[in-house]
C-alpha cells in the first residue's frame, strides 16, 4: 500500500491477446507480511503469477556494528535479530566465541541454555502458529496462541528481567542463575502446556475450512528444500528429517530423549503441524532436564572481562525455531571481532516465497508467506 | 458553528454552546484512538501483546487497524530504516486528520542502540513526523505503551477547537502529588470528560 | 563423523584435493583457487555435501577470502569451502547450478562486498536500495552519516 | 394509500430504519467488541461509560468528525457515492421485515421477495465503491464481494423459499403468523442455509473475503475514511441486523402471535440471539478462499436448500 509501483503491465496470454496484467504490491507495511517484507505480485484473476520478494526494509547494518564492539557488547546487537526468538542467537553467537576462545561452560550453564532456549522454541513456534492463523482469518486462534506465548515470556521476565531482548546467554555462560522457585514456576506452564497446544490443534487445524485454507498450498518438496537451503519445520515440513538437536547433537542435548516431528506432504498445513508437534517435544526436553539439572557454576571460571580470542575464524549453528541458525566469527586477535556474519535460516527459508507462489491465489500468497515464518530482524540483519 | 458561537457568546459572553460540543468532540476523539500498528522490528511484539488478551488495549477503546484511513494513532513501534521511511512517511499521509504518532521504543524515539556505527537506521522518527508521544524503553513494556495512549489522550483533551480554548501543548507527567500517579486500575481514572482550566491567555479570548 | 575420518573420506575419493584441507577450531576446511572453486564443490555435492549453508566473504586487504560453509546430512559434519580473489578483479563463479541456495546468498555477499559472481541468474543488490554507493562490510567503506561510537574501551 | 401519504410514509420508515440501522450499530459494534473479546480472554471496552456502552459513540463521533478523503487516483462520483449506494438498499429492505404480531413497516404481499431482491443492490455500491478508490486491493475485493454476493442470493432465496412454500404466503407478516412450532425441526436445513448465507450475503466472517484484513488489508473500502467508511460499517450492522430479525420473524416465528411492543421485544430476543450466533462464527473460524466459497455456495448450499424445498414441498402437498 504504501510504495507506488506502475500497476499495470501488458502482458501476452496464452491465446496471444494482449491483455493487462495487474501488479500488486504488498508492503513494505501489510498486515500479513509479519514485519517489513515487500512482495510485488503479478496476478492473473486471482492466481499469481510471479512473486518477488524484496526485502532490506530492515537492515540496519548489525554486521558491521559488531566490528566495532568488544565481543561482549556485541549480545545485546544478537537479541535484535530475531526478535522472536533472542535466545537463539545469543546462544548461537556465544557458542561461536567459546569455540574462537576456547571457553569450556559448566554443565549447569548448558542445561540453563538448554531450557530457555527450549522455551524460546514454544514462544516462538507459538507466534508463527498464531500469526499464520491471523492470516487465514482466524484472529481467536492468535490471540489464543500468543497467550501461551506470554506465559513463556513471564518465565523470562523472571529470569532475567526482559520480555524480549534477553540478553541472557553470555560468551562462558549465562548471566546470572536461576531465580529461587523458577523451576517450579517453570515446570508448572511446561505441564500445562501440552493440553493447551491440543486444544489449539482443534480449534485451527482440526477446522475443516483450516484445513482447507492450509493443505496443498506452497508444496515443498524434499529435494527442494534441501537444495535451496531450507531448514527447521519449514524443512521438516518437507519431510526432510534433519535436527542439528539429535543429527548433529551440540550443549547437552544427547541426553535427552525426545522426536522430531515431520510433516510428509510439504505443505503449509505439515509446518504449521510440526511447529505444533515441536512445542510439544520442547516440553518433554525442557521436563527432563529441569529434572536432571545439578547445582554449580553458571559461568565460566577465570574468565576475562575484556575477551580477545586468538587469530582465527569459527563457525557454530544451533537449530532456532527457524532453522539452521550459524554465527560466523573471524578475529584478528584485538578485542573486537573482525567479522561477524549471522547465517540466518529465516532468510534462506524466505526465498523459497518466489517458487512456492507462483499458481496460488493473493489469498494463498499470504498463507505461504505465513507458514515460512520469517522474522525480519534475522532477514534483513 | 461560528453563528451558533457568536449567538452562546451574545447571550452568556462565552462560547457556551461550543464548548459543550468540543467537550464531546475532545472526549470522543481521546477515548477511540484506533491504532495504525507501524510495526517493524522487535516492539511489534510488544505491540501486539498490548492489544492481546493479558493487557487488552480495547478497554481503553484502542485497538489495531491495518488500514492507515481508518485509524487516528500512527504507533511506530521498532527501528525504521531509511529505506523504511519513505513508506511511513506515506502512511501517515493517507491517515485523515486529525491524527497523532507515538513513538514507541528507543529506535523510533533516537534510534536507540542503532544510533552508533550504523549507516541505515533513521536516528528518531521526529525527523520525518510530528511526534505527540515518545514513549522510552528497548522494548517498551505493553504497560507503557497503554501509558503513552492515556498520555495521548490527556494530550488530546487538553487541545480544544473551540476559539481561545486552545491549550499550550504540553504533556501531563504523573508527579508524586498526582492521584494517577499510583493508580494501577485503569478503571479508576475518570471516564467523563474532563473540561480543561484555560490558562491565562494574553493573546486575548473572550472572558 | 569427525574431522579424521572426513579428511580419510575426502583424500579417498579426490586425492588431489587432499593437501588443501586443514582443520581449525575443529572445523574441516577446503581451501581452493578461485578458478577450481566451482569443480571442487561439485565434488564436495558428489560426496554427500547435500547442503550450502552460507556464503559469506571476509575483507583481507589485498583479497577477498570467501567462505562457502557445506552441510551435510549423511556425513554429519560441515565443511568449509575458501578461496581468496583480489580485490581490483573481485570475480567468483557463481555456485547457483549446484545449490540453487546460493541465489540470495551470493545476491547478499554481491551486495555488501562487491563480488561478482558469474553465472548468477539475478545478480542484484538484496539488502540495500538498487542506488546505494559502496559496499559496506568493505574496510574501507567510508560514510558521513554514520556517526562514530566514542571509544569507551 | 394515496400517493401523498403512501410518500411521506416512506420517507418516515427511511428515516426511521436508517436510524434504526444506526442505533444498530451503535450496539452491535459495542456487542461484538464485548463478545470478541470474551472469546479471546479478554474485556472489551471499559473506560467509556458504564461497561463501556459509551465507546461507540466516542467511535462515531469521532468518524464523523474525520478528514474525508478523496484519493487522488480516484473517480470523485462513484466514490463518493458508492456507500450510500450499499446503505440504502439495506435501510429500505428493513422496512419489509415484521416488527411485531400482524404488523411490519411496509406490509406487501410480495415482501419476502422485497427483503431478499433489494438488498443485493448494495452489491453495485461495493463493486463501484472498490473500482472507483483506483487501488488494486479494492479492486480486488470489490470483484471478489460481487461474485460472492451475487452467489449467495441463490441458496439464501432457495432457502426463503421453503418457508413461503410452507406457510403459503410470501407476505411476511402472514409467514410469521401462519408459523407452528413443529416447522422448527422441518425447516432447520432451510435455517442453517438461510444463517450462512446471509453471512456471507453481508461480507462477514468467515466469508469476509471481499475486506480480507490480512489479505487486502480492507478490501472494497480500504480507501475510504470519516464518515463514508462509517456508512460502510452502518451497512454492515444494518444487515446483520436484518437479516437475524427477518430470520428470527420468518424461520423462528418471531412475535408468536404477541402483538405490539411485547411481540417486537420478544422477535428482538431472538434476533439478539442470532446476532450472537453470527459473532461467535466470526471470531471462531479462519477465512475462506474465494473458489472455496463459490464452491461451499454452489456445491453445498444449494443442493441443501434445494432438497429442503423438496421435502417442504411434498409436506406441504400432504396437508
Amino acid at each position: 500500500m504504501a510504495v507506488d509501483i506502475e500497476s499495470r503491465t501488458p502482458v501476452e496470454d496464452a491465446e496471444g491477446r494482449t491483455v493487462e496484467e495487474l501488479v500488486v504490491n504488498i508492503g513494505p507495511s501489510h498486515p500479513s507480511t509479519h514485519g517489513v517484507c515487500r512482495i510485488i505480485a503479478h496476478i492473473d484473476g486471482e492466481i499469481v503469477t510471479r512473486a518477488e520478494p524484496v526485502i532490506g526494509y530492515l537492515h540496519r547494518g548489525i554486521e558491521k556494528m559488531c566490528e566495532n564492539r568488544t565481543y561482549l557488547q556485541i549480545v545485546p546487537l544478537t537479541d535484535r535479530l530475531d526478535y522472536v526468538g533472542s535466545m537463539y542467537a545469543n546462544w548461537a553467537y556465544c557458542r561461536a566465541v567459546e569455540r574462537l576462545a576456547s571457553i569450556r561452560v559448566p554443565e549447569r550453564a548448558e542445561y540453563i541454555r538448554v531450557i530457555t532456549c527450549e522455551l524460546q522454541r514454544i514462544a516462538s513456534h507459538m507466534m508463527a502458529i498464531g500469526s499464520s492463523g491471523a492470516d487465514t482469518g482466524a484472529f481467536t486462534m492468535f490471540v489464543w496462541a500468543f497467550d501461551v506465548r506470554e506465559r513463556v515470556v513471564e518465565l523470562f521476565e523472571e529470569l532475567c528481567g526482559a520480555r524480549l531482548t534477553y540478553s541472557y546467554v553470555r560468551p562462558g555462560g549465562v548471566a546470572r542463575d536461576l531465580p529461587d522457585g523458577w523451576t517450579d514456576a517453570c515446570r508448572a506452564v511446561v505441564d500445562r502446556l501440552p493440553a493447551k497446544i491440543e486444544e489449539m490443534d482443534r480449534l485451527f487445524f482440526g477446522n475443516t475450512i483450516a484445513r482447507g485454507r492450509l493443505k496443498g498450498v506452497g508444496v515443498l518438496s524434499a529435494d527442494d528444500a534441501v537444495a535451496w537451503g531450507a531448514s527447521g519445520p519449514t524443512a521438516r515440513g518437507s519431510g526432510v528429517d534433519w535436527d542439528l538437536r539429535r543429527d548433529d547433537p551440540y550443549s547437552v542435548y544427547p541426553r535427552f530423549d525426545f522426536d522430531i516431528p515431520l510433516g510428509d506432504a510439504g505443505d503449509a498445513y505439515d509446518r504449521g503441524r510440526c511447529r505444533l508437534w515441536e512445542a510439544v517435544e520442547s516440553c518433554r526436553i525442557i521436563t527432563q532436564a529441569l529434572d536432571q539439572i545439578e547445582p554449580g557454576p553458571v559461568h565460566a571460571e577465570g574468565f576475562p572481562r575484556l575477551l580477545a580470542p586468538r587469530q582465527g575464524d569459527a563457525y557454530d549453528r544451533i537449530e532456532s525455531a527457524r532453522g539452521t541458525l550459524g554465527v560466523f566469527v573471524a578475529s584478528d586477535g584485538s578485542t573486537r571481532p573482525y567479522r561477524v556474519k549471522f547465517r540466518s535460516p529465516a532468510f534462506c527459508n524466505l526465498a523459497l516465497i518466489g517458487r512456492l507462489a507462483p499458481g496460488h491465489t493473493i489469498s494463498d500468497l499470504v498463507v505461504i508467506l505465513g507458514s515460512l515464518d520469517p522474522v525480519f530482524g534475522e532477514v534483513d540483519r | 458553528m461560528a453563528l451558533v458561537d457568536r449567538i452562546g457568546r451574545a447571550l452568556t459572553g462565552a462560547p457556551l454552546l461550543l464548548t459543550s460540543v468540543d467537550a464531546l468532540v475532545d472526549w470522543s476523539r481521546g477515548q477511540s484512538l484506533w491504532a495504525m500498528p507501524m510495526g517493524t522490528a522487535c516492539c511489534a511484539m510488544e505491540l501486539i501483546a498490548a492489544s492481546f488478551s493479558k493487557f487488552d488495549f480495547d478497554r481503553l477503546g484502542t485497538f489495531p487497524r491495518p488500514d492507515p484511513r481508518h485509524t487516528d494513532v500512527m504507533v511506530v513501534a521498532g527501528t525504521v530504516t531509511r529505506r523504511m521511511a519513505p513508506a511511513i512517511a506515506r502512511l501517515y499521509e493517507q491517515m485523515p486528520d486529525p491524527k497523532y504518532v507515538v513513538a514507541m521504543g528507543n529506535c523510533a524515539v533516537s534510534g536507540g542502540i542503532f544510533f552508533y556505527d550504523t549507516y541505515s537506521v533513521v536516528r528518531g522518527i521526529d525527523e520525518f513526523l510530528p511526534v505527540d508521544v515518545y514513549i522510552a524503553g528497548c522494548p517498551p513494556r505493553p504497560e507503557s505503551l497503554q501509558d503513552g495512549i492515556l498520555q495521548l489522550r490527556e494530550l488530546i483533551q487538553t487541545r480544544s477547537i473551540a476559539a481561545g480554548h486552545s491549550h499550550p501543548r504540553e504533556m501531563v507527567l504523573p508527579s508524586a502529588g498526582d492521584e494517577r500517579a499510583g493508580s494501577v486500575d485503569a478503571r479508576e481514572r475518570p471516564s467523563v470528560p474532563h473540561v480543561p482550566v484555560r490558562p491565562t491567555d494574553p493573546g486575548g479570548g473572550p472572558e | 563423523m569427525n574431522i579424521e575420518e572426513l579428511r580419510e573420506h575426502l583424500c579417498s575419493r579426490y586425492p588431489l584435493l587432499c593437501p588443501l584441507f586443514s582443520s581449525e577450531f575443529g572445523d574441516g576446511t577446503l581451501t581452493v583457487e578461485p578458478d577450481d572453486l566451482h569443480r571442487a564443490a561439485g565434488d564436495m555435492k558428489e560426496l554427500g555435501f547435500s547442503r550450502l549453508d552460507v556464503v559469506t566473504a571476509l575483507d583481507r586487504g589485498e583479497t577477498f577470502e570467501l567462505v562457502y560453509r557445506l552441510e551435510s546430512a549423511e556425513i554429519r559434519t560441515g565443511l568449509s569451502l575458501r578461496c581468496s580473489v583480489p580485490r581490483d578483479q573481485p570475480r567468483i563463479s557463481s555456485l547457483f547450478d549446484l545449490w540453487p541456495a546460493a541465489d540470495w546468498q551470493e545476491r547478499e555477499v554481491y551486495d555488501l562486498f562487491g563480488i561478482e559472481f558469474e553465472g548468477h541468474p539475478d545478480l542484484r543488490r538484496i539488502l540495500l536500495p538498487d542506488d546505494w554507493v559502496g559496499h559496506l562490510l568493505r574496510k574501507d567503506y567510508v560514510d558521513d552519516r554514520v556517526v562514530k561510537r566514542p571509544d569507551y574501551i | 394509500m394515496s400517493g401523498a401519504a403512501g410518500l411521506a410514509w416512506g420517507v418516515a420508515g427511511g428515516l426511521g430504519a436508517g436510524s434504526a440501522i444506526a442505533l444498530a450499530a451503535l450496539f452491535g459494534v459495542w456487542w461484538e467488541r464485548k463478545v470478541s473479546a470474551r472469546i479471546q480472554m479478554r474485556f472489551g471496552p471499559q473506560q467509556a461509560g458504564p461497561f463501556g456502552l459509551l465507546q461507540t459513540l466516542a467511535d462515531t463521533v469521532k468518524l464523523v468528525l474525520k478528514e474525508d478523503i478523496l484519493p487522488s487516483r480516484a473517480d470523485p462520483g462513484p466514490f463518493l457515492r458508492a456507500p450510500l449506494v450499499v446503505f440504502v438498499p439495506i435501510a429500505v429492505s428493513l422496512l419489509a421485515v415484521p416488527l411485531s404480531a400482524g404488523w411490519a413497516p411496509l406490509d406487501t404481499s410480495v415482501g419476502a421477495l422485497f427483503f431478499l431482491a433489494v438488498p443485493s443492490v448494495s452489491v453495485l455500491g461495493v463493486l463501484v465503491g472498490g473500482w472507483a478508490s483506483g487501488n488494486t486491493y479494492a479492486t480486488i475485493g470489490g470483484l471478489r464481494g460481487a461474485a460472492q454476493m451475487v452467489s449467495y442470493e441463490v441458496p439464501r432465496t432457495l432457502s426463503v423459499l421453503s418457508m413461503v412454500v410452507l406457510a403459503g404466503s410470501m407476505r411476511p407478516v402472514g409467514m410469521m403468523a401462519a408459523w407452528r412450532w413443529w416447522w422448527l425441526p422441518l425447516t432447520a436445513v432451510a435455517f442453517v442455509v438461510y444463517i450462512v448465507s446471509s453471512i456471507a450475503e453481508m461480507n462477514r466472517g468467515p466469508f469476509d473475503i471481499p475486506e480480507a484484513e490480512s489479505e487486502l488489508v480492507a478490501g472494497y473500502f480500504a480507501d475510504y475514511s470519516g464518515i463514508r467508511w462509517a456508512i460502510f460499517m452502518m451497512s454492515e450492522y444494518g444487515a446483520i441486523l436484518a437479516a437475524s430479525l427477518f430470520g428470527a420473524a420468518v424461520f423462528l416465528g418471531g412475535s408468536h402471535g404477541v402483538p405490539g411492543v411485547a411481540g417486537f421485544a420478544i422477535l428482538l430476543t431472538e434476533a439478539i440471539a442470532i446476532v450472537t450466533l453470527v459473532m461467535w462464527v466470526k471470531w471462531t473460524f479462519p477465512r475462506f478462499r474465494s473458489d472455496q466459497l463459490m464452491a461451499l455456495a454452489w456445491k453445498v448450499l444449494t443442493p441443501m436448500a434445494l432438497v429442503q424445498l423438496a421435502v417442504v414441498g411434498l409436506v406441504a402437498a400432504w396437508l
